[in-house]
């Protein structure tokens, strides 16, 4: 199992699985192919990672206290948009519209996670209906076309510290600090005890209620920033940022041992989770797969990872049950 | 005839079973007893298929059984009331009892819903529970749903009836009306085996009992030969004293918990009662009384109505757990382990300093320090000898008993000056239910705890409570005084909720 | 109760688009010049479930005319004949339905033609041989394959030009960008120009060539895309991919509101169905800031035949 | 509470508000317009209800045993596939091509059951590469195309009967049966008892395995019957057939008050949520709302129906509390 509640120093559970695949997924491709050992493949496939570990998280926080959004697109959509007034109709300096983006991210978390511990309404049909009215803001804000972004402001999405994308290694600055505060913080471990078992945590002195909302403005949070270095990556500011993360969010979490019914989540697994995802996809151009059937392959691709990962386990179940 | 044969069964890093040859004859109730852990679920989970052993096999009438799952042992007539309490929660006790056998309308498959109904109804008045078949389960109490478990089992025709730890959470009432029936059962020539930690309904009930101990089988006795103190020591290797924990002199102590009239609608009517510090008083009552309904008013996980509450003298507004918590230093053990207590998914350690992260934290990145963490863990584990391969254990798979041990260890760890204890030994075996008895008669003499202890065993709430008020119907019916004779004690409880004593 | 002064033509966008904004402009030129109202609705999904659901509400309503973009080349006709049934007419704009159809004029860019210009634009950028890679967008579209047709046959001429490799199936930019990137990394010592013909794929290759060419060391790869997204313009500026393919989407929203307008008037069509080629313009550097004014002349060029090209006057 | 207990001829619950909620838009709309109560605005309106429910069903059987399915959309599409080569390439005759299709939804059901069980992966994971596997086949076979129906096969999707679509009437018969064999039938309580809690159920000897094949091999049937009758509506097989599934179908299920995390549906309350969410889009265009921020406004009167409906609880709980 992944970190639940704990710090369990070893590498557990579904995480090993995936590190087994990933190493295979590597190795073969290694073998195929001489370009992908190169430095541009590695800079755009760590890059892609990167994007995609934060769309996980931000599904991952919601999941951890036992609930989910639908909203994580929308939210990125929005930002992008407020991301896009600022830099181009308002003209604001790069520094101050990014903190307006990514204020309105958290506002937009922060509104999910209050509708829903106030009106006790489960999350499905509250981040539901406010992916929609974020989907309605964004196209009636920008009616569609995407805004310009100043050439400054495409460092850090596309600049590079010794071929290793800003991108990457901000998102793995992030993802250590994200494994932290499960890990090892008060906070951290009270998100895990709602999502784990919401009567016994608030029995135990934990307010539930409060988490959930916390869980809501980070998974904002989150979801904002990945809008944010989308933008600067693509060099503008496009209001359909965000429509295709619904399902990558919860691909990744998921194939990276996050658990759908809550309190278990894996940093590191979410990390092997996207490198996986990344390397299928890139994989099957790598391969020339034939397009039409690409999709075809990463399903059978995905599913024979996580069978790679049953097959360990119940191998290492006998090994210590006998 | 029931036969085991060598049956072992082994999990990660323990050894459940070992090697253990039983046998069960047709009209006799047969107990199992053993510390909690010893095997006694695991060797029932195997007899029903629900688990597979490792080694040895199940002979019924001379044929080996070999279940794949829980169905064949219906089929088998084999039925089981399972330790943890297992029910649908969407769905009527009508149906929770009918599951595995609905009536239908000759062979259609659509339900014969009155006809379900009906036979409902029989099962329940069986065991004595007047309620509508018709109630959706998951508002049931803990007790009921146990009592609905049972009722199924017993509906079920069963020529083998295994039960776990069937009435952890009755009173008297109902053990009495279930133990008529299991007489009953046995005079028709029906193998049953129980499973309890409660001595007196060994004695009372069975005829012959087996002694597990660390998965190996102690040996088999008939009852009638035996003493309770004979049967303590098979078990746990030593003598365990029954006495009165002795006095607490808590007319000192300064009065930590006030409440006045307290209302909660539908729920509690009335309630006054003050509690000093030094002392444990006792809520007593049949099941459904009302006594969890005002422990969760008094730490504010449920609205009060009307009514006030007074902390260490002062008027308290108690908003939510964490409020009373933090700003009271009131905790609760909830009485439902498995829905409100633990994080079943996480490891021993987390459930036992889940209310003192805050205490053990840096101060500015409130990192939880692993280190006082992990010795915290340690001092419960050994404290209450709870038998986990290491705090670091996943919760679930400890035995039931020891669960409930790790589920009070959170509040003892947490220090409160005022502790709300809900059915703290359910399910716990006798030698470590003396120690959580000497625990908490420890916290009220020694560190000056106000303790409101909330138990449905009479012998336990009279052993170390101070005073004792009894519950009602929703209201406080009266209030017992003193320790000094414990059969005066028994006598006046029975009398004030209305029933005697077998 | 609300009076009934209802529109005498609708025109559905599938949902909120450039392309949709511009289709828009045209018929809000449409409105300008002629005083006729037009009611513009934009859906919210690029379906043909969505744009049932709202058409056959917008049809509830009385409009006697409507423009419409087909979700699904044969899925729309349905919609098509239902709206022919209650006796309301329609023109189908940006893309062509199966055929047969019920419509009597599509107006829309003739795709396969404008994959093969932008394949002969490619081809000559690359000096008339070399490899190029081949980005297709959507899978379920069956205009998908008249584009790859089309690159083929032009292709196949060249016996110095081939294609590398095909991707496809992007309905985002994000996941265009993805396998654009996939590709030039596992291939890019070979290629030599990029090709796409759908929207999203051209915004994603622009931004990801725009980064590629940023590195001086990099080899040159000549990119001919579609659409003129601000991207996609910016990066032509730039220099940093060379050309793209202007489509003529006001002119959809232009003339189809013309001919709606027309058959209103009591003209008739002169043959069961006919397909208006609303015309394409090549964007490069030289006429990325003057194409519009092109692409405008050939609304007008189209308008003007109108009457006397495909129309007959009423009796 | 919606279905779940049983022999409760009432209306409980969620059901409740929903219906309030839509006699409410009902009657608005009826108000604001006069071609709303039109025989052709209550056609289709009617139509697309029943479409609504064949998909929310379809994913309501997976959730009624506590799993889900991400494969519909998908499912959906490859029937048509099957469809339309039965129609079109094998020129099989209608009935033939539509049973081959309703076949293939059922075996794709049946797999993703049995992978499930089997494998003892999880239904998101499982149904989430099956979802590729199918959508890859589907392009791969139809290379994108769309294929021809006959004259003759639209008859169903696009007749009616006393100005009522026959795929209406299809429905209403269904969802009435699928409605009895949740309250009354053996095998509904199965699924039901599987969904509320499988070990319970275990314990009253039913093979929650088998129960969890069942409701996949259901949810696949009932997917692929929407995907033959739309191909009969639309008058074409058209490829994308079910993308845009995935979202309605739990957005239709939830509001329709089906429980995410298993055992409890309600047939009425699934009609109801349809009814809501088709109300609701059509009134938007009916009122002439803004359509840029049109979806802002369907998530904002979604949000409204379920708030109404926990008002109603919170009020009717006072009324008993007392
Ligand atoms: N699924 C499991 N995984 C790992 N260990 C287990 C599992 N189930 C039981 N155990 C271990 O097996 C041993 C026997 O457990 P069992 O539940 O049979 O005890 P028990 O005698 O019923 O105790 P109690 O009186 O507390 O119910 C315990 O040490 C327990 O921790
Ligand atoms: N969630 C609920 N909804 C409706 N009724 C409930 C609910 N929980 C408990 N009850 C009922 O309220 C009454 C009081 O229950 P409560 O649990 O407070 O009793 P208790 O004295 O603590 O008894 P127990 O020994 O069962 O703990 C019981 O009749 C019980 O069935
Ligand atoms: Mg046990
Ligand atoms: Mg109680």
């Amino acid at each position: 199992m992944p970190t639940s509640a704990t710090k369990r120093p070893g590498i557990g559970g579904r995480t090993l699985g995936l590190i087994i695949s990933t190493t295979l997924l590597f190795a073969v491709l290694s073998l195929l192919s001489q370009s992908f050992l190169s430095s541009y493949t590695m800079f755009v496939i760590s890059r892609q990672m990167a994007f995609y570990v934060l769309i996980a998280l931000s599904q991952a926080f919601c999941l951890v206290v036992g609930q989910m959004s639908l909203a994580v697109g929308a939210i990125g959509s929005l930002t992008t948009i407020v991301l896009g007034l600022g830099l181009e109709t308002w003209n604001l300096p790069a520094g101050a519209a990014v903190v307006l983006a990514l204020g309105v991210g958290v506002l937009a978390g922060l509104l999910n996670g209050l509708l829903i511990t106030r009106l006790k309404i489960d999350s499905f049909i509250v981040t539901l209906s406010m992916m929609f009215i974020y989907m309605g803001l964004r196209s009636g804000i920008s009616g569609g076309s995407p805004y310009k972004v100043p050439e400054s402001f495409r460092a850090v999405g596309q600049g590079s510290l010794l071929g290793i994308p800003y991108v990457f290694l901000l998102v793995a600055v992030l993802l250590g600090l994200v494994g932290f505060m499960f890990r090892s913080t008060v906070f951290g471990r009270r998100l895990l005890a709602t999502g784990g078992n919401a009567a016994a945590a608030r029995l135990s002195g934990i307010e539930t209620g409060r988490m959930v909302v916390w869980a809501h403005v980070l998974s904002g949070a989150f979801a904002a920033l990945a809008a944010v270095l989308w933008a600067s990556k693509l060099g503008s500011a496009a209001p359909e940022t965000g429509d295709d993360w619904l399902i990558v969010s919860f691909a990744v979490a998921i194939i990276g041992g996050t658990g759908l019914n809550g309190g278990v989540i894996s940093g590191l697994g979410i990390f092997m989770g996207s490198a996986i995802f990344m390397l299928i996809k890139h994989g099957l151009v790598e391969v020339k797969a034939n397009p039409y059937y690409a999709n075809s392959f990463l399903g059978l691709l995905i599913l024979l990872a996580i069978v790679i990962d049953r097959v360990r386990q119940i191998y290492s179940d006998k090994q210590k049950g006998t | 005839m029931l036969e085991l044969k060598g049956v072992s069964k082994r999990f990660p890093g323990v050894q459940a079973l070992d090697g253990v040859s039983l046998m069960f004859a047709p009209g006799e109730i047969h107990a199992l007893v053993g510390e909690n852990g010893a095997g006694k679920s695991t060797l029932i989970k195997i007899i029903t298929g629900l688990l597979q052993p490792d080694r040895g096999e199940v002979h019924r009438d001379g044929r080996r059984l070999r279940f794949r799952s829980y169905r064949d042992s219906l089929a088998e007539g084999i039925d089981i009331v399972s330790q943890e309490i297992e029910v649908i929660p969407e769905s009527t006790i009508a149906e929770n009892i009918m599951l595995d056998k609905l009536i239908t309308r000759g062979k259609t498959g659509i339900i014969d819903w009155p006809a379900v109904h009906r036979a409902a109804r029989a099962c329940l008045e069986r065991v004595g529970l007047p309620l509508p078949t018709g109630t959706v389960i998951k508002r049931l109490s803990a007790a009921h749903k146990q009592l609905v478990q049972v009722a199924k089992a017993l509906a079920a025709d069963a020529r083998v009836l295994l039960l776990d730890e069937p009435t952890s959470s009755l009173t008297e009432h109902e053990v009495a009306t279930l133990f008529g029936i299991l007489r009953d059962l046995r005079d028709k020539g029906v193998t049953i085996i129980f499973v309890s930690h409660k001595f007196e309904e060994v004695f009372a009930l069975c005829d012959k009992v087996s002694v597990l101990r660390d998965g190996r089988l102690v040996g088999t006795k008939s009852l009638q030969d035996l003493t309770r103190k004979e049967l303590v020591r098979m078990m746990i290797g030593r003598d365990i004293d029954r006495a009165h924990l002795g006095r607490l002199d808590a007319e000192r102590g300064r009065e930590m918990l006030r409440a006045e009239r307290l209302v909660r609608k539908g729920k509690v009517e009335n309630a006054s009662f003050a509690v000093r510090a030094g002392e444990i008083l006792g809520f007593y009552g049949l099941v459904g009384a009302g006594r969890t309904e005002l422990a969760r008013v008094l730490i504010g996980e449920d609205r009060l109505d009307a009514g006030t509450i007074y902390v260490r003298g002062e008027k308290a507004r108690i908003r939510s757990v964490a409020d009373s918590l933090e700003r009271y230093g009131i905790g609760y053990v909830s009485e439902n382990r498995k829905e409100e207590g633990l994080l079943l998914q996480s490891p021993v350690r987390t459930n036992i300093t889940i209310a003192v992260w805050p205490r053990i934290a840096g101060r500015i990145v409130r990192a939880v320090s692993r280190t006082k963490e992990t010795a915290i863990a340690y001092r419960m584990i050994d404290g209450l000898d709870i038998r986990t391969r290491g705090p670091e254990q996943k919760t679930e798979d400890l035995s039931g008993g020891n669960q409930q041990k790790v589920c009070l260890s959170k509040w003892l760890a947490a220090d409160c000056d005022i502790l709300i204890i809900d059915e703290p030994t359910v399910g716990v075996d006798v030698g470590a239910k003396d120690q959580i008895h000497r625990l908490i008669w420890d916290l009220a003499k020694t560190r000056g705890k106000a303790i409101i202890l909330i138990s449905s065993d009479m012998p336990e709430i009279v052993r170390i409570a101070n005073r004792i008020l009894v519950f009602r119907d929703r209201r406080i019916v009266g209030e017992i005084q003193g320790v000094d004779d414990p059969a005066k004690s028994y006598a006046e409880l029975s009398a004030a909720i209305g029933m005697h004593l077998h | 109760r609300k009076k009934t002064s209802v529109e005498p033509i609708a025109w559905y966008g599938m949902m909120p688009h450039p392309y949709k904004t511009e289709v828009r402009s045209g018929v809000e030129r449409f409105e300008q010049e002629t005083g006729v109202r037009v009611l513009k609705v934009v859906g919210q999904q690029w379906t043909q479930d969505n744009e049932n659901v709202n058409v056959e509400a917008l049809s509830t309503k009385g409009h006697k005319a409507f423009s419409i973009y087909p979700g699904d080349p044969a899925g729309a006709n349905a919609l098509f004949a239902q709206l022919r049934g209650r006796g309301q007419i329609v023109v189908s704009y940006g893309a062509e339905p199966d055929l047969p159809t019920p419509v009597a004029f599509t107006v829309a860019t003739d795709i396969k033609a404008a994959a093969m210009t932008a394949a002969e634009r490619l081809i000559e950028m690359m000096g008339g041989r070399g490899r190029i890679l081949n980005v297709l967008e959507l899978v379920t579209d069956i205009n998908t394959k008249k584009r790859d047709d089309g690159i083929r046959e032009v292709v196949a001429r060249y016996p110095g030009v081939s294609i590398i490799q095909t991707i496809s199936d992007m309905t985002q930019v994000s996941e265009a960008t993805v396998k654009i990137q996939s590709a030039l990394a596992a291939r890019m010592d070979e290629i030599d120009g990029i090709i796409t013909t759908g929207y999203n794929p051209t915004i994603a290759a622009a931004s990801v060539l725009t980064e590629w060419h940023r590195d001086p060391k990099r080899k040159q790869i000549r990119f001919i895309g579609i659409d003129t997204g601000e991207t996609v313009l910016q990066a032509i500026r730039d220099g940093s991919i060379d050309a793209t393919i202007a489509q003529n989407p006001p002119g959809h929203g232009y003339i189809s509101c013309l001919l709606l307008q027309r058959l209103l008037d009591g003209w008739t069509p002169a043959r069961d169905y006919q397909f208006i080629d609303a015309g394409i313009v090549v964007v490069t550097r030289d006429n990325v800031d003057s194409y519009a004014a092109e692409v405008r002349k050939i609304t007008d060029g189209i308008a003007a035949d109108l009457n006397a090209k495909y129309l007959r006057p009423p009796q």
